[in-house]
């Protein structure tokens, strides 16, 4: 509650010792627009307090990186000039607040990352999280989430190659939404964030500045949700998809035509942030007049229009002399643009406001005089419990039963329910579309291709911190090898509960260890990413949840990658991979068989993992039908699906309960007329054929049923 | 019996709102050049069968709750229109 | 010859089209909605996308744009004009069509590969192809679903150019994937040169993509801008 | 002077009105099983200067005819709010 003696910056969600640096800083009191800057620019979502300490483990120093993490999205080398940008980012508590626009604006935000680099951007992934689907509120909130992605990415033209959804209850209250993107560009249309050029102008171009969102990265992103929240959450922000399209076209050809010097979108903090950063980053200074900038409502105090976080919205650093053509070029497209600022020797922001100076603060000390903690960490007092209890599959069970009930389950079952909702064919490079392991585009005119994966992982990360954080990293290089390509970056989302809370704490460090661990065990450099902390409803912290999207690259598309459906009568089955086995924890079966969460993932070997995405990536370039990593619900699901895709039975040759639902990692299935020739361990199964999922002794299940509990899971729930 | 009823759902103000300010600009681009303002707002008529009109009209109040308003961004009227 | 492909804010599938178009060696000209002089063109399309951001309602501002007079010269004259997805709902809302397009059956906007069922050669669209002969192309839209008063002139005047269907060509309501009257996917004018088609043949030009039955659609387009028919 | 006026646009009858339909099924999912009809409109405020209310309501009229409704499908009223 806002009282009399609640100081401003305690309002405005900073401490005392954070209020007193500002006013060193300064060298006296903040004004009230200056405190605002200060506040939003010093949160967590925007200054990375907590994690800055730790993200320095993720390396990216591999001679393909172009641009590593720190500018708005990462960029990697294709080679023959191609480059490509990613970035992810998250936007959960919007989503809760209001699942349609706060998934459509955190499709709108992924987007401005990337084509602020001069990139278009050609692809968006959405790994989703909420809690269980007999909640009808966890479904209102999965429906308006798919359709608000769905209502802007299509509508902005961008398709949604893929993505991920878990179900938890730990995510009921709070939901989690991330959405990664992928841009083309060429090496010459790269464009950075620093201004430079004393006299150079910035314009802001787009949607009109309004009260949306004020305070959002302060306020919704940085801190927990108690129950009753929604009623004094501040304004929901309304994506225009539309609006955005003309921004992407127009700012394209503004750097075609070499119209600006720099580029920044405004996402988190809106003018303030975007005004200090690209100051900031080029070593000056800015003066910015806030009576140009064109506001959608009466009244705005400068503060306001200075953190309004009002969507789509670009600030372009321009020389003065190309002032007029940027003027023009916008007005072609038809979107609003005006001078706001002009970039001074600096280092001051100063902000004006009629006539008056509203704001006069070092600009690089907003983002870089940020505070960094290092916060206390505990491991936490769970883990002995969850470790101490083995899982294991009963000896009496009905394989069948068992595998029908994990083919109902709607993280399991047929996804197409979310992914038919998004175009993923606009620009005719889809080549593996979404409901495989890992999305396949080409890059027309070359013979280059891209794949990317999302994987995450919260149940693992769960038991294991650091397991878990290297095993998503290995799933997502699984997934993409599976394609033909090979893993070639990786971008980060690291959802986490409340920091200050130590064991959250060390669930953050140890995931970050993993990850970190698994990506320099294969040479793959993190380009960027996000953390999103304060996950954390009514004292409840969500099941850590990194996500990474796995990017894989190969300069030699193949014509024809493998594919679920292309399992064909008489071919064979092989397992390949890891020779590893009976790894239960965290595993479908435990969940939702055994209704547990326990036990301890198993390690994984740095070495194994690199011969045996090496060995995938070369089979499935070289023609191989069927190539299919195994991971939730084991070997069982992942047959299922060859099987249900390709309308036609499998024949299992011998094999045990234990090895159709075990989920050690680093395994994948083969399906071919020949015999797959690898380097690791490789085990015919079955053969297929007929009309069933037969598995011997252990029972069959007739194919027609398998495709119907597989294909209704998502929708029998949803409509 | 049977009750009708017509609820009318808009927009809360100060929420931004795309389309009427892109059919704002179509109206002027096409000669209109007063209009000062547009928004778009929902009519939902829903015809029921119930005892009387109070328990009708609870359940449509209901409803706009639950599915057909959403509280977070609009705001809704009921009339009764038997 | 060549084609002018119009491109309105919001428009963005206008590359696809010319993609697909490229394959058999047809120029085109991407060609700004502002334009008012398309005299150069034998041949006109409105790509797919989202003009104006939908807003209001599909194809609604879009048949105000300047453009839109030159289409409606070029029509009069007999020149080709094919609407794919968003132009349909353009060439609707202009008149040059008959019927609307309104929401989705399910109130969702459905993207996967669908079958429509030729029903008609006798139009820019299907020239090529022939009566009965089963196309498996993508869907891409929300607002797909094709409504029109008089449903029974657009039957009786034969132009229905194709329905959706099922895999072995017979219709009902299982392969009619959005609810559309009597399964309509495209249609034609009463002149036959102004056709359009709900879902997108040119995202079926390539086997790499999954399919290239849409192929036979763009080849028929490209005849009959070769071949315009005379006024 | 400014005027202002709602314009409400409805689905003629007899076409299908597929957010009519999918909601009523809705509805009834969610129990209100005494739903019989629900049919969808839409409103559009329009703000306006003119000199006088008639000139205003004219230019309101035109508007409608021809960018707001789509006659091929809508019909369409206009009342007055100033
Ligand atoms: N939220 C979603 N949006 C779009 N596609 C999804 C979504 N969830 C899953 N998919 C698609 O379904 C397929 C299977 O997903 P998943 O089971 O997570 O793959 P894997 O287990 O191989 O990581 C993938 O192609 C994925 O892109
Ligand atoms: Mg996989």
């Amino acid at each position: 509650m806002t009282t009399e003696a609640t100081p401003a910056h305690i309002q405005l969600g900073m401490t005392d010792e954070e209020y007193d640096s500002v006013c060193e800083i300064l060298g006296r009191e903040p004004r009230p627009a200056e405190l605002a800057m200060y506040s939003v620019m010093w949160s967590e979502h925007c200054s990375y307090k907590s994690s800055r300490k730790h993200l320095g483990r993720f390396g990216s120093d591999q001679p393909w990186v172009v641009v590593g993490p720190g500018e708005n999205a990462g960029v990697v080398d294709l080679g023959d000039g191609w480059l490509a940008a990613l970035r992810i980012e998250s936007h959960n508590h919007p989503s809760f607040v209001e699942p349609y626009q706060g998934a459509a604006t955190g499709v709108g935000g992924i987007l401005r990352d990337v084509f602020t680099m001069g990139a278009r951007p050609v692809a968006v992934w959405d790994p989703l999280r909420f809690g269980p689907l007999d909640d009808p509120h966890n479904r209102y909130l999965l429906e308006g989430v798919v359709s608000g992605i769905a209502g802007y990415g299509n509508a902005v033209g961008v398709p949604t190659l893929g993505g991920e959804v878990e179900f938890a209850d730990r995510f009921s209250k709070n939901p989690l939404v991330n959405v990664m993107a992928l841009g083309l560009l060429k090496q010459e249309q790269l464009v950075l964030s620093a201004a430079s050029g004393e006299g150079n102008k910035a314009i802001l171009l787009g949607n009109a500045t309004g009260r949306d969102g004020i305070g959002g990265a302060s306020i919704l992103a940085s801190a927990s949700f108690e129950e009753g929240d929604e009623g004094k959450r501040p304004n929901v922000q309304v994506g225009d998809p539309f609006e955005e399209k003309k921004l992407i076209e127009a700012c394209l050809e503004l750097y075609d035509e070499g119209l600006v010097v720099a580029i920044q979108d405004l996402g988190a903090a809106g003018i303030s942030c975007a005004t200090s950063e690209t100051a900031g980053n080029g070593g000056m200074g800015m003066d910015v007049d806030l009576d140009n900038v064109h506001v959608r409502e009466q009244g705005m105090t400068p503060g306001e229009i200075l953190m309004s976080e009002s969507q789509e919205r670009m600030l372009a650093i321009v020389a003065p002399e190309n002032e007029q053509a940027v003027l023009d070029l916008a007005s072609k497209w038809e979107i609003d643009a005006r001078t706001i600022g002009e970039v001074t020797q600096g280092p001051e922001l100063r902000v004006f406001s009629d006539g008056e100076l509203v704001a006069e603060v070092p600009a690089a000390s907003l983002a870089d005089d940020a505070p960094i903690y290092d916060r206390p960490a505990e491991r936490p007092s769970y883990l002995d419990e969850v470790w101490a209890d083995e899982p294991s599959i009963p000896d009496e069970v009905d394989v069948v039963d068992a595998l029908r009930t994990l083919l109902d389950d709607p993280a399991i079952g047929d996804r197409s329910w979310i992914s038919s909702q998004y175009d993923h064919m606009l620009f005719l490079n889809t080549v593996v579309e979404p409901g495989h392991d890992g999305s396949l585009m080409r890059i027309k005119g070359t013979t280059k291709g891209l794949a990317v994966a999302t994987d995450g992982d919260a149940f693992r990360t769960y038991l294991d911190p650091r397991r878990g954080g290297a095993r998503i990293v290995f799933e997502g290089a699984m997934n993409v090898a599976v394609t033909g390509t090979r893993p070639y970056a990786v971008v980060d989302n690291l959802n986490f509960g409340n920091p200050e809370n130590p064991e959250v704490m060390w669930q953050f460090i140890e995931a970050v260890d993993g990850m970190a661990w698994a990506c320099e065990e294969l040479d793959l450099p993190v380009v960027g990413g996000n953390v999103s902390f304060y996950n954390q409803t009514d004292g409840v912290d969500i099941y850590p949840a990194p996500v990474v999207g796995v990017l894989g690259f190969t300069e030699d598309i193949p014509t024809k990658p493998p594919r679920l459906d292309a399992a064909e009568h008489d071919m064979g089955i092989w397992v390949i991979g890891s020779e590893a086995e009976g790894d239960l924890a965290g595993s479908a079966f435990d969940r939702i068989l055994n209704g547990s969460l326990r036990g301890r993932p198993a390690d994984v070997d740095g070495d194994t993992a690199r011969r045996v995405i090496t060995s995938v990536a070369d089979l499935a370039s070289s023609g191989t039908p069927v190539v299919h990593d195994i991971s939730t619900g084991g070997l069982a699901v992942a047959l299922a699906e060859i099987a249900i895709k390709s309308s036609i039975g499998v024949i299992l040759d011998d094999i045990s309960a234990d090895e159709l639902f075990d989920e050690t990692p680093l395994r994948a299935i083969v399906v071919s007329h020949h015999e797959p020739i690898t380097p690791v361990n490789c085990r015919r199964i079955g053969t297929v054929g007929g009309a069933d999922l037969d598995f011997g002794d252990l029972g069959s299940l007739p194919l027609a049923d398998a495709a119907h509990i597989w294909s209704s899971a998502l929708p029998r729930r949803m409509n | 019996m049977t009750h009708r009823f017509r609820i009318t759902i808009e927009r809360k103000p100060g929420l931004s709102d795309p389309e009427g300010a892109t059919t704002r600009k179509a109206l002027i681009d096409l000669g209109f050049e007063d209009v000062e303002h547009v928004s778009f707002g929902r009519i939902v008529s829903v015809t029921i069968h119930a005892s009387d009109e109070a328990t009708a009209r609870s359940s449509v109040d209901e409803m706009c709750e639950k599915l057909l308003a959403n509280p977070v961004m609009e705001t809704y009227t009921v009339e009764s229109e038997s | 010859m060549s084609v002018a492909v119009v491109v309105f804010p919001g428009t963005n599938c206008e590359h696809d089209i010319v993609h697909a178009l490229d394959l058999i060696g047809v120029e085109t000209e991407l060609v700004w909605h502002t334009e008012t002089d398309l005299s150069g063109a034998d041949g006109v399309v409105l790509p797919g996308g989202f003009a104006h951001g939908d807003y209001l309602r599909t194809g609604a501002i879009a048949r105000f744009s300047p453009v839109m007079s030159e289409i409606d010269r070029l029509a009069a004259l007999g020149a080709p004009i094919l609407g794919i997805c968003n132009g349909f709902q353009i060439l609707c809302e202009a008149g040059l069509l008959p019927g609307a397009l309104v929401a989705n059956r399910d109130l969702k906007f459905i993207c996967r590969h669908i079958h429509v069922r030729v029903e008609s050669t006798d139009s820019i669209l299907t020239n090529r192809a022939e009566v009965g002969q089963v196309l498996r192309i993508p869907l891409n839209s929300y607002e797909g679903n094709y409504i029109a008063e008089a449903i029974d002139d657009v039957e009786n005047a034969d132009l229905v150019v194709a329905r959706y269907s099922n895999p072995d060509g017979s219709i009902d309501k299982q392969g009619n994937p959005n609810g559309s009257t009597n399964a309509i996917a495209a249609i034609t004018n009463e002149r036959r040169n102004v056709a359009a088609i709900m879902p997108h043949p040119e995202r079926a030009a390539e086997s790499i993509l999954g399919s290239s039955d849409g192929m036979v659609m763009i080849e028929s387009f490209a005849a009959s801008v070769t071949a315009p028919l005379s006024a």
